[in-house]
């Protein structure tokens, strides 16, 4: 395994959940969560993950740090934590790492979640949350991790002296702040962003977003974004997965995915997106049918067929494949070849 | 706005916290708050009306009733405080970890709470001390277990949401093992619960223990207990009612108190409370 | 329920096995001498091996035979039996007592919330609660019996026999109910469909009693449920102070006298009460709750 | 404030305070607010949490629970030939009940939790036909189904039976819209009716209120913190901040022309489909103040960019900067600027 590989590669990444019913938890279905994903991240990029709900993005994303254990599949991370000195970096298997690797890995992939009540621990003062992952990696001593979590609170745009306050005394999106301080602490290179500003009015999104960019330019984060809201995926991300009912649907770069979508969901997620204009808002058309359906019992064939206006009969029977269209533009659709689809592009 | 300080502000929790401390002072001091042998007999003064001497009279041995309710006080603390105790230990302990671990341990401990749960609490004392037999000990170990399913379920309940919240998913994203999850975030969102429902848990083991005694299946004579005390009048009613108004008194006002306490505590630590605030 | 029964029946068969001291000498009374316990161990079967005696145990239980008093040699099934039925009669009076007013004030007091009304009707409720059953029991024997000659100090004579114990342990039920259902009804006012009940133009009595009453009915339910349960373990107490001639006094004289085949049957019956009140509960949850009703497969 | 059309509208909202009293002080979640919709047009409400917009509207349908009360201002309703004061009559009488989900109704955000889960969504709507048009349970379930079929519910006979707990997300917004329309109100309040949807959820009830309201004519006070949205279906947009209306325009001219601060950093701020990538977005600094302190002056110079020592002093009042066009703002104010 050579150095150049990517900074995340993720192979026919699959979870499944067993339903449980009844006293004696008797096995009652499997739901695919996740089902035969593969990408890759690269050092310093964004790589954006969107779906609408239930379509299994958000499994994805703790799967890729084992807080859901895969079902199968590979999730290889490029570690320099993990090399000896001055070898090149080893590629390691989250999926199957010992706790003890794990708890290394963990100083180089973070998480920050999307909900920024929730995810703060109530009865800890800030300065308490961010310095857990230093306490728990034991890094440094006393003194230096409480100058360490002041820098870090600066660094996201917080005062040093919040430290001694906690989470309830903040607003949504110093707590988004908070949350992205504690990820930075043990300084990743790779941070699963779970929708982090779905739950921030608009005004206070903005400033989160920024604070995201600014990260990546400074330090060369890379980002595994998941949100339901294209504008911003779009926005932040350089290249782009479309998931549906679990399954990886379309990934391309972002420049490409927008100008020229090839699968008929990612044409009507595009199209669904409200414009803030409202000539353009009333003039286009979202001829999306019918709900999601329930993942327990997806649709044979290809999943989405049944709200799909381009379907025909060998998508209500085949699964289609993802196969690659252009370089670096994957989809799975029978029809990609001969549909047109709206270009979303400037 | 602190715990402290909402739990200061409600007047009626604060007064019943003072005549709960108050009673177990009483408690604490009870033979020498006295003023006389709560078992001494005198057969010359069996069946004296409440008067200044005896100020709740003397009962159907001569033995005066007032002090006789003074060192039950400490009889009842001390059944019910163990109780609570034993409860609260082992049903913590036992939920934290059955919540913790999961899997066929936890569904069968649950299993089995669940059923216990459906006996109210008197009926799981009777079958306890049938087995243990009439004794203070008895009662104590009889009381205690009656209660642990309580605390099991919400040991375990409160430990499972914990388990599941995104803090802790957090932590576990740093690194965290199962040791470090447990103290720092799981023990600190159960102590709250644990305490308001140790209150609650009070007065049903008063009433129980004095309940146990009236039936004659609690502590057993001569040790003045507020229960067995009333049982002993029961028989005198017509000639001496009086003797109803100590322990009565006693027990309603024990009651009262743990119960206004609980209540009080639940509204100082329930969390929409502190939200609000 | 079966694995329940199982259970109870294991438990009751082991009852003697925790107790400490040998069983037969138990049986047998303190100054029975040496032939008459071995005379008994045999009969009971107490020196054949555990498994054989659990066997025999579980097959009498099934068969209806609980064996026999240790004082009166009467069978204990025909010794218990009449008496479920004044326990179960009290019971029911109380309880149907505890419910009627439960649910009344305990409505009240949610529909005027924080206002004189609620705080009269929790006031009344927690004075109940802190009054035992054996505190408000006798001062009521001393004031309509001795005091006023109305209602007689007890036994089961005439429906006049009946006031005072199903008043004294409904009432402490219905304070400890009402409690429970004021925080369901509250509870349930609070949530969205609340408002949107609110915004259909519904008069406030629909909102309170068709939308909030039949939502806050499902933790009703299971509150009765309980409640029931613990009014039978009130009975206990009750038919004591109003010498009832009912399985809760015949249970505790049984302990007290250390006749243990008795107090035996006495405990697998009430077990069985529990667990059939248990079941009631959860079959009416079904029924009322659609989201169990629709989610079975 | 001078009616410029023919038309009179529907409500005219003047000088609304609605105030939430509580330990911590006195939170004034609508302050002062005047507005007026007309018949058969749509208002938009846009606004960040806290700005007083669900508050607003509960404040028409008078559902404001204590410790929260309309200190003053009042709220009329044109009702045919008579003009009725919402904010003077008894929340609980009879007037206002008759109104409520016949004349003026409402649907909310969460459809899970404000559909009852213990009746089925044809006991719901039968229930409001029942109350408000004296229809027969037959003639009620009738008009239900109808109703279901005219929200795009496939299969309204069979689903009319279900629990709120059988249907989705999107179907029971759906089961929400009907019941709120089946009355044929006059005016239809929408708080956030598609935020808890799925993008390609909100597409379809957005375009199904639009057509709706041509069919039913009703007018619509539609509540979003979105802007994109509300481009999508409002006539009118007023943006609220921290309880006031800080600008209130015809929707075009305000998405070309938006003249308050507020409004253009809003607008901004929000990334869109055709911007340039990968760059910081131009944002509105700081927070929110709390509404229990409530900055001095204009209530957005905190964060305003183009603050003067007049706006930290002395608050805007709400004036014509264009035809049809009001914004707060000081640096608007021809006399002023």
């Amino acid at each position: 395994m050579t150095a150049s590989a990517h900074l995340l590669e993720v192979r026919n990444l699959s979870k499944f959940f067993t339903l449980r019913k009844g006293m004696l938890q008797r096995a009652a279905g499997h739901v695919r969560a996740v089902d035969d994903v593969s990408f890759f991240v690269d050092d310093g990029e964004t790589l954006g993950l969107v779906g609408e709900s239930g379509c299994g993005k958000t499994t994805t994303g703790r799967a890729l740090l084992r807080l859901v254990p895969p079902s199968a599949g590979e999730i290889l991370f490029k570690s320099t934590q993990l090399a000896r000195e001055g070898e090149a970096p080893r590629l390691i298997d989250v999926a199957t790492a010992t706790e003890k690797e794990l708890k290394v890995l963990r100083r180089e992939m973070q998480i920050i979640f999307q909900d920024p009540f929730s995810s703060l621990n109530p009865r800890m003062n800030v300065g308490q949350i961010v310095s857990e992952p230093l306490d728990v990696q034991r890094i440094g001593r006393q003194d230096e991790r409480r100058d360490r979590v002041g820098s870090l609170l600066e660094s996201v745009g917080l005062n040093a002296k919040d430290a001694r306050r906690y989470p309830h005394e903040f607003s949504g999106g110093q707590r988004q702040r908070i949350g992205i301080a504690r990820a930075l602490a043990l300084e990743p290179r790779l941070i699963v962003a779970d929708e982090p500003v779905s739950a921030l009015d608009a005004s206070i999104q903005a400033q989160v977003l920024n604070l995201m960019l600014d990260l990546q330019n400074e330090h060369g984060l890379a980002f595994v974004l998941i949100a339901h809201d294209l504008a911003v995926v779009r926005h932040i991300s350089d290249r782009i997965a479309v998931m549906y009912l679990g399954r990886l649907v379309e990934l391309a770069s972002t420049d490409a995915l927008f100008e020229s979508p090839q699968h008929p969901y990612t044409e009507a997620l595009m199209a669904a997106v409200p414009i803030p204009d409202p000539d353009r808002e009333r003039a286009k058309d979202t001829g999306l049918l019918g709900d999601v359906p329930s993942a327990t019992s997806p649709p044979v064939g290809c999943h989405f067929h049944p709200r799909c206006r381009y379907a025909e009969d060998i998508c209500k029977t085949e699964s289609p494949p993802l196969r690659e269209i252009q370089e670096g533009h994957t989809v799975a659709c029978h029809l990609a070849d001969t549909i047109e689809l709206r270009s979303f592009g400037s | 706005m602190s715990i402290v300080s909402r739990f200061k502000r409600d007047r009626v929790g604060l007064v019943s916290a003072c005549a709960l401390v108050g009673l177990y002072l009483v408690a604490l001091t009870a033979p020498w708050l006295a003023p006389y042998d709560a078992g001494e007999t005198s057969l010359r003064e069996v069946f004296r009306p409440p008067s200044a001497e005896h100020l709740l009279g003397t009962d159907q041995f001569g033995r005066d009733v007032l002090s006789r309710v003074i060192v039950a006080t400490r009889v009842t603390a001390k059944i019910t405080g163990v109780a609570v105790l034993l409860a609260v230990v082992l049903g913590t302990c036992g939920g934290m970890y059955v919540g913790y671990v999961g899997g066929r341990l936890e569904s069968l401990v649950m299993r089995l709470t669940d059923m216990l749960l459906i006996f109210p609490t008197i009926m799981l004392a009777i079958v306890i001390v049938t087995i243990a037999g009439p004794s203070e000990g008895g009662v104590i170990v009889a009381l205690g277990l009656s209660q642990v399913p309580k605390f099991i379920r919400l040991a375990r309940g409160v430990t499972l949401s914990a388990r599941e919240a995104l803090f802790v998913e957090a932590a576990k994203a740093v690194g965290a093992g199962r040791w470090h999850i447990l103290r720092r975030h799981i023990w600190p969102s159960i102590s709250s619960p644990i305490i308001v429902q140790a209150t609650l848990s009070l007065p049903i083991l008063v009433l129980s223990a004095s309940g146990l005694s009236f039936l004659g299946l609690g502590v057993q004579p001569p040790t003045p207990e507020w229960g067995a005390m009333l049982n002993e009048s029961k028989d005198f009613l017509r000639t001496s009612p009086y003797l109803l108004a100590g322990p009565g008194l006693c027990l309603f006002v024990f009651v009262l108190a743990s119960n206004l306490v609980g209540d009080a505590l639940q509204d100082a630590l329930s969390p929409r409370a502190s939200s609000e605030g | 329920m079966v694995p329940a029964g199982l259970l109870l029946v294991t438990f009751l068969f082991g009852l003697f096995h925790f107790i400490p001291g040998d069983p037969a000498l138990l049986l047998a009374g303190d100054n029975a001498s040496a032939e008459v316990v071995e005379g008994i161990r045999r009969a009971y079967g107490f020196d054949q091996p555990l498994p054989v005696q659990y066997w025999t145990y579980m097959k009498k239980v099934l068969q209806g035979d609980l064996g026999v008093s240790n004082f009166s040699r009467e069978p204990v099934t025909a010794l218990i039996l009449p008496r479920i039925f004044n326990t179960a009669q009290l019971a029911f009076w109380s309880m149907g007592f505890a419910m009627v007013v439960s649910l009344i004030l305990g409505c009240c007091s949610a529909m005027f919330w924080n206002t004189w009304i609620d705080k009269l009707i929790t006031g009344i409720a927690l004075l109940g609660i802190c009054t035992p059953v054996f505190v408000s029991g006798l001062f009521g024997i001393f004031l309509f019996s001795v005091k006023l000659g109305l209602l007689p100090t007890g036994g089961l004579d005439s429906w006049r026999s009946f006031v005072l114990p199903v008043v004294t342990l409904g009432a402490f039920q219905a304070a400890v109910l009402t409690r429970m259902v004021r925080a369901s009804m509250v509870e349930a006012l609070g949530q969205d469909y609340i408002e949107t009940a609110r915004a259909k133009g519904l008069a406030e009595t629909a909102v309170v009693f068709k939308h909030a009453l039949r939502n806050a009915m499902l933790p009703i339910v299971t509150l009765f449920g309980l409640g029931f349960g613990a009014t039978l373990g009130g009975s206990v107490v009750t038919e004591t102070i109003f010498t009832w001639p009912g399985l809760g006094r015949t249970m505790v004289e049984s302990i007290l006298s250390r006749d243990l085949p008795v107090t035996q049957g006495a405990l697998l019956l009430f077990a069985f009460m529990f667990i059939g009140i248990n079941l009631v509960v959860d079959l009416l949850y079904a029924a009322i709750d659609p989201r169990i009703r629709f989610d079975a497969p | 404030m001078s009616v410029a059309h023919s038309d009179e509208p529907l409500i005219e909202v003047e000088d609304l305070r609605t105030y939430f009293h509580s330990e911590a002080g006195i939170a004034k979640a609508v302050d002062g607010i005047s507005f007026a919709v007309r018949r058969k047009k749509t208002l938009g409400v846009v606004g960040e949490s806290g700005c007083g917009k669900s508050v607003t509207a509960r404040s028409i349908m008078r559902l404001i629970r204590p410790p929260g009360k309309i200190e003053s201002g009042s709220i009329r309703y044109r009702r045919g030939e008579e003009t009725l004061e919402l904010a003077g009559l008894d929340p609980k009488g009879r007037t206002l009940r008759e109104i409520r989900g016949a004349e003026i109704a409402m649907i909310f955000q969460e459809p899970m939790t404000s559909l009852n889960p213990v009746f089925t969504i044809g006991e719901q709507i039968t229930e409001v036909i029942r109350l408000h048009l004296g229809a027969g349970r037959g003639e009620a379930r009738r008009r239900a189904i109808d109703m279901l079929n005219a929200v795009a519910i496939p299969s309204p006979h069979q689903r009319i039976d279900d629990y709120p707990h059988q249907l989705s997300g999107g179907m029971r917004q759906r089961a929400m819209i009907a019941m709120a329309l089946s009355c044929h109100p006059s005016l239809l309040i929408a708080d956030e009716p598609t935020t808890a949807l799925d993008v390609t959820i909100q597409a379809q009830v957005i375009r199904l209120m639009r057509d709706l309201q041509r069919e039913f004519e009703a007018a619509i006070i539609f509540i979003t913190h979105d802007l994109g949205v509300v481009a999508g279906i409002a006539d009118e947009v007023m943006v609220m901040y921290l309880g006031e209306i800080v600008e209130r325009a015809p929707v075009r001219d305000l998405f070309r022309d938006p003249k308050h601060p507020y409004t253009q950093g809003l607008m901004t701020s929000i990334p869109s489909l055709n911007g340039a990538r990968k760059q910081r977005l131009p944002v509105i600094e700081g927070n929110v103040p709390s509404p229990f302190d409530l900055p001095r002056g204009c209530r957005f110079h905190p964060r305003c960019a183009h603050a003067s020592e007049l706006c930290r002093e002395r608050a805007p009042l709400l004036l014509e900067a264009a035809p049809e066009h009001h914004v707060a703002c000081h640096l608007q104010d021809p006399e002023l600027a």
